[in-house]
């Protein structure tokens, strides 16, 4: 199905959702929408791998589970980011990542 | 067992004995006995040393003793003494002796004092003995850290600041050596073959021109700023008035005089070309130390400032002769440093008895003490006059030694130089006789002073040792000129063998 | 242009917009939406490059799971109507610059580098091929790495339930002084 | 008695005596310790009198030259192969004088004392430092070389230094020794870098080697030359300067009128009879050098001396403290050994300035002596240092009084008493070599003459004044030595000494020459009978010649105002202008740039903490750019 694709285009693709995410993680206050530009950093990761094991080694599995691990590993993430971010809301009230920031100097 | 690592185990066994000593006044009589046997043992090995030269054994060092700690860098704890280095251990055990009876009375947590105390002596005698750059590097750390405790603990007033400035100048120092040391021993095989950290193995080589010009300064100055060279000197005013005096003692006495040594042993003797280029430099500098420290203590009004300034002009006669590089200004020098470590530990100790009893150190606030208690206000004016050079006692013998050979180097630059440093004789006498006179003399005021009670034996005993191995240097100085100077000939050979000339 | 290529640049321009869009819309709850489609497009993407599977696990770990979870938490700390303060110029900008940067050097050294493929045959994958590389040791067994996996599923399973969880002797402190 | 093994001893028996009264004088009795320092100095006394006797009669006249014996001579402190300083006894006609000098003077002044110091505290202090003294001072004398003599030259400036000091609550008294103190030891820091000139270029310290006419040294002296002069030259000047010091001349003369705050008998010995002159001593002892390759320096010590016995003369007039007119009569008299030595020659008769200085040297000892220790006895009558305070003595101290007229005779160059024999000499040499310092000469002897009478004309004649107890004869301890030397002061002059102390050793013939003594008796009497008109006769007359001379009396009274140049010099420039500027230098520069560093190094390390800002997205910030900037870096800038 991905035939007349050229391999650098989902490695472009990746990329620019790459930087995206890194920009979201960069300007956004909000802890979860943190979150949510970290799982974009991770998708991107992900269709880098399966692309270029698609492309580059198809006779191997590496890229596949490498992706796999990092979905189970994303969602794990995941779960114990939000039980912090609620953690951090309850004792701050607040989830406002420059207000958290005793842990200075 | 090699006599000179006895040296550094006593103390060790000092140590031990203080801490498990159960009654804390019994720490003071373990220390005295520690410090005692260190003393005796000086005096043995001074004994053996003469004897074993007199028997007609010629090498550089004797008693070596050669250990491999660190193979992959050829660290050796290899010990071993000649002439100079007796005398200067002879000199530590003597003040260290003299320090802890001073100290009898210290009370603030008595047995952390002396240990520190005696750690800090430790670190003085493995540094005398070593000839291995690295362990001499290690024994010098040794003594300067106590020296941080001590005042920071059990000093006065600004003693925090007081202690951090001269841990921090002094560190900064031994930044500057180590990474002189480095340098020698980088360098220090220049043909091939092992690099090495022991000095005579360094010294039968020579180093190469361009790495001596670079390491020789670093070296210099890192041993320059414990020698008070100016302008590294400011650790000394605030470090002595805040240390307490056994420390202002030790460290004026003893530790100040690391910096000749080392800047001897390691600076000129493993780099003597670059150290004769660029000798006028530092001759310069010390030259001002000379004369600007007395100037500095003539205004003063602390006694203990006067006295760091005072040591100030001292030690930088002693690098100043060193500078000369000829065999009489070098003898000169190692006697200063004895006899400036023994009448200002002298001083530092009157000082503190001074202090205990009035309960101030501005001369202004004091005078007539002559009257109340004479016989420290004598052996003051003995401190005084070794230190404005009286013939009969120790100073007039360093300080002439140190102005003929220095006048008699073939250049005028360096004769100049000496001009002006023989000038500070002037200067001295008058910073010296301007304290005796505010300060002991003329007519006693205050009917407090009735009270005070003359030196107990405790303080007796310290200042007589002092005064009596002054007045020993000072009247039959050629016993100690005839084991020293013999020692720094290799010294000699090493810089007329130089190609420069 | 074919049909896969269509598909390719449809699913793309999804994920571009919409990634942009969840990092800079200002209403939190349209950010997740946004995501959810963003991952939805990715496991398109990885239909397009036979990973069926995988497409699958994506759909609903991703899309069904985490989503849902980021949402219940968004409605658990802020209002929904919450509308964030625009953000402020010059860290967006800083931001901005260092990630075009970065996406400038990632997309010119791509396009410089030739890929070579091998010719060796590919191989399909299936669940069996899965289930079995999963649970088996050798060249193409992940066994190791799966065990590692249910061992952080399970302690990040416990570390979610403690650190959520009320309590705890410190926090207990802190709630007590925030509640008085 | 002739290998002078024995001559250790004149200087080690005080040196024990030193020893054992200070370690443990404090607990003999008072008297006992008196007694022992005196009995070791008669000791002292009896061996310097037989050393002169074996060596002028004995010993060293062989072919009527007086050889330089050295009896001993050790290795003290050695510097270089040829530079070493020796501990050693120089025996020659000069040391061998000045040995009895000392005793003598020595024995007299602690035989006084016993009677003086009676009952003051510190007695047993008092005569181990007079033993330091006599110590220090005999091994000046003998010193075998410039060195050894450096050494005590310091010694007997400590010594000098503790005994002005002696009543050390006395604030006068210790500002006057430390003043003593700090000015010789400026001087002897001229002579200090004088013995380093001399001996880098001579190679020696060794006096036989450097006063060898024919010696290495004086024919290498004539090396480089700065400002003109040559290197030995200069070296001798500086030599000289410690001179100029030790003996009180013009500019370091400030400290001998203040010295007079220590015990009178002190002063006698001390300040008058021996320490004082070593500067003399020192250009006798180096003499050769100076006529052979330093004449200009030589030129030098005749001038200095010159001035000085003026200016002190004429100080000398206007001073009301008794001491204090000694004092500059001291400096005076010290100026005419320095010109006799200035202008002489070397060897035979044209050596007469080194003998008549030699010659002066050892009468005005005696005589100088006897006037410090009268003084020393009317101040014990009266309590009182000031001329105002008394007058018509002589019915009262008999005694005191005729001794002091024979001293004044003495001093005042009047037949037949010593200090005329001396002083013609020494007139005579002048005479023959500048006639300016000849005249200047002979007005300083009318002047002398005129204020030692002025002196004894208030003191002993003129009124009563109100004495709060009356002033009686001092004890025997006090008299005995006053009639001792109250003889030497009357006969010493007949005693030979062209044919004893000379310069090169060799004897010669020496008469008196009328045509210049007679003019200068005549002076005298004109001074003396100027003093009898003012004092006695025309009691007013003084007060109506200074309110003529207002101005000059003032410029002289207050000693031509050098003290409070000294003080300027010393208050306002060293300390105000070089020590307070250094201290503040010190504390505020040079700390101040180690404080600096250490601010610098704090603030910095604070503007590094504010990284740490506990901003997440800043950490991020951060490490992205540093991640794309290594990546450029990795990809770019390193292929």
């Amino acid at each position: 199905m991905n035939a007349g694709i050229p391999l650098s285009y989902f490695l472009i693709l990746a990329a620019v959702m790459f930087f995206t995410g890194i920009y979201g993680f960069l300007t956004r206050r909000n802890l979860i929408t943190i979150l949510m530009s970290v799982e974009l950093i991770l998708n991107s990761v992900n269709i880098n791998f399966l692309a270029l094991n698609r492309y580059l080694f198809p006779h191997k599995l590496e890229g596949f589970f490498f992706s796999l691990f990092i979905i189970t590993v994303a969602a794990a993430e995941a779960a114990v980011a939000i039980a912090l971010i609620i953690n951090i809301y309850r004792r701050f009230t607040t989830i406002n990542v420059e207000d958290v920031n005793i842990m200075k100097y | 067992m090699n006599i000179l690592s006895l040296f550094v185990l006593i103390p060790l066994l000092t140590i031990a004995g203080i801490v498990m000593v159960k009654d804390i006044r019994h720490v003071k009589v373990v220390s005295g006995i520690g410090t005692g046997i260190q003393l005796i043992m000086s005096a043995i090995l001074t004994f053996l040393y003469i004897q074993a030269r007199q028997s007609g054994d010629t090498s550089e060092m004797l008693f070596v003793k050669d250990l491999v700690w660190f193979r992959s860098l050829n660290i050796h704890f290899a010990v071993g003494v000649d002439g100079v280095s007796v005398a200067m251990i002879a000199l530590t055990s003597i003040v260290v002796f003299s320090g802890v009876f001073a100290s009898w009375e210290m009370d603030y947590l008595t047995r952390e004092f002396f240990i520190s105390l005696i750690l800090l002596a430790t670190g003085v005698f493995g540094f005398f003995i070593s000839l291995d750059l690295f362990t001499m590097f290690l024994f010098y750390e040794l003594a300067v850290i106590p020296m941080y405790l001590l005042i920071g603990i059990w000093g006065s007033g600004p003693k925090e600041y007081s202690a951090m400035k001269l841990t921090l100048m002094l560190m900064g120092a031994s930044a500057l050596l180590l990474v002189g040391i480095l340098g020698i021993y980088f360098n220090s095989a220049p043909e091939g073959g092992n690099l090495s950290f022991n000095i005579i193995e360094i010294s039968r080589t020579t180093i190469p021109m361009k790495a001596q010009y670079i390491f020789f300064p670093l070296t210099f100055i890192g041993f320059g700023v414990l020698g008070a060279l100016f302008p590294f000197h400011t650790w000394s005013p605030d470090g002595h008035s805040s240390a307490p005096t056994a420390v202002s003692m030790l460290h004026a006495g003893v530790l100040m005089k690391l910096g000749g040594y080392g800047a001897f042993r390691v600076a000129i003797f493993l780099m003597p070309e670059a150290a004769r280029e660029l000798s006028w430099i530092f001759i310069i500098l010390t030259t001002i130390s000379v004369v600007y420290g007395a100037f500095g203590a003539i205004v003063q009004k602390d006694l203990k400032y006067i006295n760091a300034y005072s040591s100030v002009s001292h030690c930088g006669l002693v690098l100043f002769a060193i500078l000369m590089m000829n065999h009489t200004a070098m003898n000169g020098a190692v006697i200063q440093m004895i006899s400036h470590g023994l009448m200002t530990a002298l001083f530092f100790a009157l000082i503190g008895m001074i202090y205990g009893r009035t309960h101030t150190r501005m001369i202004n606030e004091m005078g007539g003490l002559m009257k109340v208690i004479p016989f420290l206000s004598v052996c003051y004016v003995i401190a005084g006059l070794a230190s404005l050079g009286l013939p009969g006692l120790s100073g007039f013998v360093a300080e002439m030694t140190i102005f003929v050979g220095a006048f008699q180097h073939p250049d005028t630059f360096q004769r100049v130089a000496t001009i002006i440093a023989v000038s500070s004789i002037v200067i001295t006498a008058v910073y010296i006789l301007r304290v005796i006179a505010i300060l002991l003399l003329g007519p006693s005021e205050k009917n407090s002073y009735e009270l005070f009670s003359d030196a107990r034996w405790y303080e007796r005993l310290s200042t007589v040792t002092l005064i009596v191995f002054i007045a020993f240097i000072g009247l039959l100085p050629f016993l100690l000129t005839s084991m020293t100077g013999a020692s720094l000939q290799p010294f000699m050979n090493k810089i007329l063998g130089m190609n420069i000339f | 242009m074919t049909l896969n290529q269509l598909m390719f640049i449809l699913f793309a321009s999804i994920i571009v917009v919409f990634s942009i869009l969840t990092v800079t819309s200002r209403r939190i709850l349209r950010a997740a939406v946004y995501l959810l489609f963003v991952l939805i497009s990715t496991a398109g993407l990885y239909f397009m490059l036979n990973y069926a599977f995988l497409a699958a696990v994506q759909l609903t770990l991703y899309a069904g799971g985490i989503v849902v979870l980021i949402i219940f938490s968004i409605l658990l700390t802020s209002h929904i109507s919450l509308k964030f303060e625009p953000v402020e110029w010059k860290k967006s900008l800083f931001s901005a610059l260092a990630a075009i940067a970065g996406a400038l050097i990632t997309i010119i050294t791509i396009l410089d580098f030739t890929f070579s493929a091998t010719n060796e045959a590919a191989r399909e994958v299936n669940m069996r091929l899965v289930g079995k590389s999963l649970l088996s040791v050798g060249s193409d067994g992940y066994i190791l790495p799966f065990e590692v996996i249910s061992v952080l599923l399970l302690a990040a399973m416990v570390a979610a339930i403690i650190i959520a969880k009320k309590g705890g002797p410190k926090s207990t402190d802190t709630q007590t002084s925030n509640y008085q | 008695m002739t290998d002078f093994n024995y001559t250790l001893w004149i200087f080690l028996i005080p040196f024990l005596v030193f020893i054992l009264l200070g370690l443990a004088g404090h607990r003999l009795k008072a008297r006992i310790s008196g007694l022992l320092g005196t009995a070791a100095l008669g000791v002292v006394t009896v061996l310097s009198y037989i050393t002169a006797y074996f060596y002028y009669f004995r010993t060293a006249g062989i072919n009527d030259v007086f050889r330089k014996i050295t009896v001993f001579d050790s290795t003290w402190l050695h510097f270089t192969d040829t530079l070493e300083i020796k501990m050693g006894i120089l025996l020659d006609p000069i040391s061998v004088m000045m040995l009895i000098v000392i005793s003598t003077v020595s024995l007299m002044v602690h035989i006084y004392s016993l009677g003086y110091m009676k009952g003051e505290k510190g007695f047993e202090r008092y005569y181990s430092f007079l033993s330091l003294f006599a110590f220090s001072m005999m091994g000046l004398v003998v010193a075998t070389n410039i060195f050894q003599m450096y050494i005590f030259w310091e010694l007997v400036g400590i010594s000098s230094y503790l005994l002005i000091g002696f009543y050390y609550q006395k604030p006068e008294a210790v500002r006057a020794s430390k003043k003593a103190f700090i000015v010789t030891r400026f001087a002897d820091l001229g002579f200090l870098i004088g013995i380093l000139l001399l001996s880098f270029n001579t190679r020696t310290f060794d006096f036989s080697v450097l006063t060898d006419p024919q010696g290495t040294a004086i024919a290498h002296s004539s090396g480089i030359s700065f400002l003109g002069l040559s290197v030995t030259t200069w070296s001798m000047i500086l030599v000289y300067l410690g001179g100029v010091g030790k003996s009180a001349m013009f500019p370091f003369h400030i400290w001998l009128p203040d010295a007079m705050e220590g015990p009178t008998p002190v002063s006698a010995l001390i300040h008058a009879a021996t320490m004082v002159v070593a500067g003399v001593y020192l250009v006798a002892r180096m003499f050769p050098v100076y006529f052979f390759a330093a004449p200009a320096a030589l030129e030098i010590v005749a001038w200095i001396g010159a001035f000085s016995s003026l200016f002190a003369a004429i100080i000398a007039c206007t001073q009301t403290d008794i001491k204090r007119v000694l004092a500059y009569s001291t400096i005076s008299q010290i100026g005419y050994m320095m010109l006799a030595l200035g202008v002489s020659g070397y060897g035979g008769h044209d050596g007469l300035g080194f003998m008549a200085s030699m010659f002066h040297l050892f009468t005005h000892a005696m005589f100088k002596a006897l006037l410090f220790l009268c003084a020393g006895a009317i101040i014990h009558a009266v309590h009182s240092n000031f001329m105002i305070d008394m007058g018509g003595l002589r019915k009262y101290l008999p005694l005191t009084h005729l001794t002091f007229l024979i001293a004044c005779l003495a001093i005042s160059g009047i037949p037949p008493f010593s200090g005329f024999f001396s002083k013609d000499e020494i007139l005579a040499a002048a005479f023959h070599h500048n006639k300016v310092l000849f005249f200047i000469e002979y007005a300083v002897a009318g002047i002398t003459a005129f204020y030692m009478f002025r002196l004894y004309f208030t003191v002993f004649r003129g009124e009563d004044r109100h004495y709060h107890t009356v002033p009686h004869e001092a004890p025997p301890t006090m008299t005995i030595p006053l009639i001792i030397l109250a003889t030497a002061a009357a006969f010493s002059g007949f005693i030979p000494f062209s044919k004893l102390v000379t310069s090169d050793g060799k004897a010669f013939q020496t008469h008196i020459e009328w045509g210049i003594a007679i003019p200068s008796v005549l002076i005298a009497t004109t001074g003396i009978g100027t003093a009898y008109v003012m004092y006695v006769r025309n009691p007013s007359l003084p007060g109506r010649i200074i309110s003529i001379f207002k101005h000059s009396y003032k410029l002289a009274l207050n000693k031509f105002y050098i003290d409070e140049m000294y003080l300027f010099i010393t208050k306002k420039i060293i300390f105000r202008y070089i020590s307070e500027p250094v201290a503040w230098f010190d504390r505020h520069i040079v700390d101040g740039t180690m404080n600096a560093l250490a601010i610098v190094t704090q603030v910095v390390s604070f503007r590094i903490r504010e990284f740490q800002s506990g901003q997440l997205q800043k950490y991020a910030f951060f490490f992205i750019s540093g991640t794309i900037l290594l990546a450029l870096t990795l990809i770019y800038l390193l292929h």
